[in-house]
C-alpha cells in the first residue's frame, strides 16, 4: 500500500491532505475536528494582532459545483486569544500550522513569533489576501516586500516559515524567488483569484465588499500553473492548492511541484469526510498507478512536454 | 447561487416580529433555515416559519438588521439562499414544544408538519408580555393544549415558559420535547425533560456567515450549528462549556450569550 | 421594446454582442458568418506580421460546462494574407474590429497601420495573450510598455483604438489607466486567465505548449472583478468579456461598466446560434426589467454597495 | 475532458495502415470523428472506422504524426475527446459506397450500419496497390457487390476508383452515394453521381485544432468541418471555390490540396 507520508521543511506530515487556512480554523475544535478526520495537518484561519470582525453579510456567492466566490474580511480573534484555541488542536495530537497577517514586516514578525510560540509546527505568511487592502495582498504583489516579511519573520522564528502567494500576478514565481532569497522554507500557492459578482435584478455587487476571491475547481488550472511555475524557478518545497476535490486532483498538483496541499472549499462542498475519502482515494490511486510513495510523484511531470 | 424573490406578503405578528413571505421552490424541512439577503442590508440566517409555498421567515427585532428587516414591504426584493441544516424528526409521537419568544418561528412548522403526520403536540410558548406572544392561534390549530406564559402576567401563566413546562412534564408523558428559545431557557428545559427521561431536541442559533460548514463561525463545541445543527439532541449540547454561556462573536472570540 | 445599439469610442453597434478574438475569426467566411448570426461586431483573430502555425495539439482541454483551456499560440495567416478575409466579413456588411498582435511599439504601429487600411471600424490590440512569449504577454503586464505601443498605434492610425488587457496582474486598472494616459479610445478586458491541465496517469501536461487560458464562465467572475475596477479608474468605455453565456451575464458586465461585450467560449459550447439567442434573450430581459436601453445600465451598480 | 485508454488491439491493415482499437464508451454514429491524442505527441482528428466497442480508428501513414501514429502498440495509453461532428443518414436505401485509400476508414462503419438496417450497399474501393486495398474483406460482409480499383492494376481495375463508380452509377440505381477520399476524387464521384441526379454525401477532412467549431483551423467556405461535418451533402460543397482545390493550413492560410 503507497506510504501517503510526506516532508515540507524537515516537517513529517502523516499525508500530504492539509486543511487551508479560512476553512474550519478560526476556533480550536475544528482544527481538532479536521485532524480527527483524517488531515495530515491543519492550518489556521490567518491571524491578526488584534480581533477583526470581518466584512458584514453576504460574505459568501457560490457557483453550481464548480466555484465559490468568498469575502470574509480575516474575520479572527486576535492573537492574544488564539493561543487557547490552538491548545485544544494540539491537545488533541493535531499537526498544526499557524497562519498570520500583517500590514507590514514588524507586524508580521511580532505575529509570526507569538505565532510561533504556541507550538506550531510551521508558520504560514498570508501575503495573498485578494480583499483585504493594506493586509497582506499589497505586500504580497511586491517582491521587495515579501522579501522584507519573509526576512523579518525569520529573524524572529525557528519554526519553518511558508510564504503563501496570490496568483493575482503577472509573475508569481517572481514572488516565490523573492521569498527563497530572504530564506523561506517553503512556499504555498495559492490563496484566492481576485472576482466579484454582480446581481442583475438588483444592480449590486452581491458580497458586502463588493469584490473577493473565487475558489474550488475553478481555479485548479490556475494553481497548477503557479505550482508548476514556481517549482522550475524555486528549490524550496511546494504546497499546491486550489479545487482539490479528488485523488487525480492531488496527483496533478504533485506532479507540477507540490509536496503537499491544502483543501479548502471541498470542505464546504462535501464536508470534513473529504479528507478520509481523499485519502482512501490517494492510496488506491496510487496503488493502481504502481506509485510507492508521494514523493515518487512531486514534480515528476516536468521534463515531460505534452508535444516533441 | 441566491434566488432574488419578491415579498410577497407581509404579517405584522406582533410589535417587534413580522412574517415575510416569498416564493422559493427548493424543498424545505421544518427546522432547515435560510440565509436571507436584504439588499443594501445584512444576510441573516432565519429559520423557515413556512415549509410550504409561498415559504416564509419570521424575524424578531434584535438588533440593527434585524429591526431593518421589519421595514422590508411587500413587494420588495429579499435574496435567499438554503435551505440549510437538518430538521426536526416527524415520526409520529407525543410532543411538547417549548417556546421562547421568536423561537417559536421554527416550532411551529414543525409542530403543524408533526401534527400531520400523527403527533400529539401539546404546546407552552412565552413572551416578555402578550402582545409579543407569537403563534399562539397557529399553535391552537395543531394542538388541542396551547399554554402561554409571559413574564410581565399579561396573558397566562406570569412567569417564564418554563414553569409552564415543567408542569406539563409532571402532568403529561411525552416522547420528545422540541424547544427554541434563549438557551439559559432551553438549558432549563432540558433539565426537566432529563429528570423525566424525555429526550429534548433543541434548536440552536449562532452567528451565520457561509451557512455551509466552512468559515467556522457558527463554531459550537466540535459542531457547527449551519451543517451540523440547528437542531441538536439535548445530550451532545449539555457537555458543551459554552452552551447557555458563550457565543463567538464575528470574530470568532468567545464572548458571554 | 429595448434598444439593443450601444456606442463603444464613436462607433455605433447594433447590439453590445460581439464575437470575440481567436474564435471564428481567422477566415472572412467566419466573421461573415458570426455577424449573420446577429453578432452586434466581429473581432477578428489577433494577426500578426508573419504567419504563425500556432502550437501543436493538444491546443484545448475541456472542463465540464465550466471552462476551457487553450494554448493555440496565435495561429494567423499574417497580415499580408489577411485583408482578403477581411474583405469578406466587410463586403457582408459586418462591423469588423481589427485585433493585431506584435513584439514591440513599431511592430504594433506597422500591423494597426495594416489592419485600419483594410477597413476595419476599430482596432483591438492584443495586449494580453497568457501563453505566447514576447508576442503581448510581457508587453501587456508592463504599464510602461502599455503606454508606448498605444502611443505608437495612435500616432499611426486614425480609427478607434481599443487596448485588450490581461486579468494576470496585481492591479489591472493600472494597466488600463497607462492605455487611456497614452490615448487609447477604449479597453477590452480579459483574456484568458494564466492556467494548465496535468495528467494524473500519463504525468505530463496536457496541452503541447504546458501552460494555456483558462476561458469560459469560470471567468465570469474574474472578468466582473476587472471591468468593475477598470471602470472606476478611467473615463474611456469598456469592453467586456469573460465567460458570457446568459442575458443576465451580459448584464452584469454592463452594470459593472462595460458598454459593449464579447462572447467566445459560448460559441465553442452553443455554436453561434448563441448570439442570435442571447440578442432575444437580452430584449426580454431589458424589457422585463423596465430598461429602454443598454446605455441605462452601464456602470450603475457602482454606488450601490451590497452592504452599508 | 479526455479520456485516458489503453489501445486493445493493434492490427496492421496495409503496410501503411493499421487500426488501434479501445474502450471509450460514448455513443457514436457511423461518420462521427475524435481526437486521438498520442501523448508526447501530436492529437489528431480520426474518423472511427468501428463505433462499437471496442471503439476503433484506423490510421494511414500520411505526415510525421500519422507515421509515429504506426508504431503505438497495443497497452499503449491514447487521450481520446468526442465524438464530434455529424453522420451519415442511415435511412435503408440503395447506397453506393466510394473509397479512396484510408477513406473507406470511415465509410465501413457506416455501411455496416445501413446493411444492418436493411439498406443495399455496393462498395468501390480504391488504392495505389493491392497491398494498400482497406477493409475489402469487411466490405464483402455486408455488400455482396465490392469492387476494387488500384493505381497500378496489381488488384482489380487498373485505374481509378472513379472509372469503377461512374460504371456502377451507370449499370445500377441507388438513392445515394457516400464518399470518403481525396477531394479530387470525391469531386469526380460527384460530377458523375450528379449527372444521374444521385444525392451524394462526403466525409471531409481539414486540419483541426479545437474540434469544438471555435478555433476556425478547420474553416471550408462558411462552414467548420468540425461541427458542421465532416459529412456534407455535395450541394454544400460544389459552390465553394476551395473544394477540391485549397485547404488551410496551421496558420489558416490558403494553401493548395
Ligand atoms: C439557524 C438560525 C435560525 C434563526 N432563526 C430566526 C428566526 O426564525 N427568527 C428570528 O427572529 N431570528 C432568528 N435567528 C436569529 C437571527 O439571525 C439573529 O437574531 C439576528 O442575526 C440578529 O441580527 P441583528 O443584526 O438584528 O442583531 P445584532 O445587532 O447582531 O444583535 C442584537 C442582539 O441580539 C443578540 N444576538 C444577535 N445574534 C444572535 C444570535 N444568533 N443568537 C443569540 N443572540 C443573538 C446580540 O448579542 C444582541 O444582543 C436565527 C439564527 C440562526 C443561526
Ligand atoms: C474529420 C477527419 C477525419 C479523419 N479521419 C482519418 C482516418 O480515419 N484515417 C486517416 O488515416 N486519416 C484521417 N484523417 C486525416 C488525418 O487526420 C490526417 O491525415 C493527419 O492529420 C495527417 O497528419 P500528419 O501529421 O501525419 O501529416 P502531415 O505531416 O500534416 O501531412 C502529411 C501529408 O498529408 C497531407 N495532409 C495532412 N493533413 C491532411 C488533411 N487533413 N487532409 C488532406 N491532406 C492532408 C499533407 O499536406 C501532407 O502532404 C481525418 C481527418 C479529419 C479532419
Ligand atoms: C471562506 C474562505 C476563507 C479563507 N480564508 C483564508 C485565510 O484566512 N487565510 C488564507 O491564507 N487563505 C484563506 N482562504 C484561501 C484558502 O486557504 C485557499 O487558498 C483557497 O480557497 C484555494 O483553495 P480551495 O479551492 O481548495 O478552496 C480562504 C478561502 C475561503 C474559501
Ligand atoms: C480558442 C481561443 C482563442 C483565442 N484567441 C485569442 C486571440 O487571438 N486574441 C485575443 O485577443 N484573444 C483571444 N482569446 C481570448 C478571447 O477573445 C476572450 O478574451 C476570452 O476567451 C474570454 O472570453 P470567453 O470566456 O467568452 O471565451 C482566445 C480565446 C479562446 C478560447
Ligand atoms: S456559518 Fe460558516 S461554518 Fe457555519
Ligand atoms: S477544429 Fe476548431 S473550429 Fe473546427
Amino acid at each position: 500500500m503507497a506510504d501517503l507520508r510526506t516532508t515540507v521543511a524537515g516537517i513529517s506530515f502523516r499525508n500530504p491532505l492539509w486543511l487551508a487556512s479560512g476553512i474550519w480554523g478560526e476556533s480550536g475544535n475544528s482544527l481538532k475536528g479536521a485532524w480527527d478526520a483524517g488531515a495530515g495537518g491543519v492550518v489556521t484561519k490567518s491571524i491578526g494582532s488584534e480581533p477583526r470582525m470581518g466584512y458584514p453579510n453576504p460574505t459568501i456567492e457560490t457557483y453550481d459545483n464548480w466555484g465559490m466566490l468568498n469575502a470574509m474580511g480575516l474575520p479572527n480573534p486576535g492573537i492574544d486569544e488564539y493561543p487557547q484555541e490552538i491548545g485544544v488542536a494540539r491537545d488533541a495530537g493535531a499537526t498544526v500550522i499557524g497562519s498570520v497577517f500583517g500590514a507590514d514586516a514588524d507586524e508580521f514578525a511580532r505575529l509570526g513569533e507569538r505565532m510561533a510560540a504556541t507550538g506550531v509546527v510551521a508558520l504560514e505568511l498570508n501575503l495573498s489576501c485578494p480583499h483585504a487592502k493594506g493586509l497582506g495582498s499589497e505586500i504580497g504583489q511586491d517582491p521587495d516586500q515579501v522579501r522584507e516579511v519573509v526576512s523579518a519573520v525569520k529573524r524572529a522564528v525557528r519554526v519553518p516559515v511558508i510564504a503563501k502567494l496570490t496568483p493575482n500576478h503577472y509573475d508569481v514565481p517572481l514572488l516565490a524567488e523573492a521569498a527563497e532569497k530572504a530564506g523561506a522554507d517553503a512556499i504555498s500557492a495559492i490563496n484566492t483569484v481576485r472576482a466579484m459578482a454582480i446581481d442583475a435584478r438588483l444592480r449590486r455587487p452581491v458580497l458586502a465588499h463588493g469584490s473577493g476571491g473565487l475558489s474550488g475547481p475553478a481555479i485548479k488550472p490556475v494553481g497548477l500553473a503557479c505550482v508548476w511555475q514556481i517549482f522550475e524557478r524555486v528549490k524550496i518545497p511546494i504546497v499546491g492548492m486550489g479545487g482539490i476535490e479528488t485523488a487525480d486532483d492531488v496527483i496533478e498538483y504533485l506532479l507540477a511541484g507540490a509536496r503537499a496541499v491544502q483543501v479548502g472549499t471541498a470542505v464546504a462542498f462535501e464536508g470534513v469526510g473529504v479528507f478520509r475519502r481523499l485519502g482512501e482515494e490517494l492510496t488506491r490511486r496510487l496503488d493502481a498507478l504502481h506509485v510507492v510513495q508521494v514523493a515518487d510523484l512531486v514534480g515528476a511531470a516536468h521534463g515531460a512536454p505534452a508535444a516533441p | 447561487m441566491r434566488t432574488i424573490t419578491e415579498v410577497s406578503e407581509r404579517i405584522v405578528e406582533t410589535p417587534s416580529t413580522v412574517t415575510l413571505r416569498f416564493r422559493y421552490t427548493p424543498a424545505a424541512s421544518p427546522g432547515q433555515f435560510v440565509m436571507i439577503w436584504l439588499p443594501g442590508d445584512d444576510e441573516l440566517p432565519m429559520s423557515l416559519s413556512y415549509t410550504g409555498e409561498p415559504k416564509g421567515v419570521t424575524i424578531k427585532a434584535m438588533g440593527a438588521t434585524t429591526r431593518a428587516a421589519l421595514s422590508v414591504q411587500k413587494g420588495d426584493l429579499v435574496g435567499i439562499r438554503g435551505p440549510y441544516g437538518n430538521h426536526f424528526d416527524l415520526t409520529p409521537r407525543r410532543i411538547l414544544l417549548v417556546g421562547g419568544g421568536s423561537g417559536t418561528a421554527v416550532l411551529a412548522p414543525a409542530a403543524e408538519a408533526a401534527a400531520r403526520a400523527g403527533s400529539t403536540v401539546v404546546a407552552a410558548l412565552g413572551a416578555t408580555t402578550a402582545a409579543e406572544l407569537l403563534f399562539v392561534d397557529r399553535a391552537r390549530a395543531f394542538s388541542n393544549r396551547v399554554e402561554v406564559a409571559t413574564d410581565d402576567g399579561t396573558q397566562g401563566h406570569h412567569g417564564y415558559v418554563t414553569d409552564v413546562s415543567q408542569r406539563l412534564l409532571r402532568e403529561d408523558s411525552f416522547d420528545a420535547v422540541w424547544t427554541c428559545g434563549p438557551e439559559i431557557m432551553m438549558r432549563k428545559v432540558i433539565a426537566a425533560s432529563e429528570a423525566r427521561h424525555v429526550p429534548v431536541y433543541c434548536s440552536m442559533e449562532r452567528q451565520m456567515k457561509c451557512a455551509l460548514g466552512m468559515c467556522d463561525a457558527c463554531a459550537l463545541g466540535p459542531y457547527h450549528v449551519c451543517s451540523d445543527g440547528p437542531v441538536f439532541p439535548a445530550e451532545r449540547l449539555t457537555p458543551l462549556p459554552e452552551f447557555g454561556r458563550t457565543k463567538r462573536d464575528s470574530s470568532g472570540r468567545r464572548v458571554p450569550l
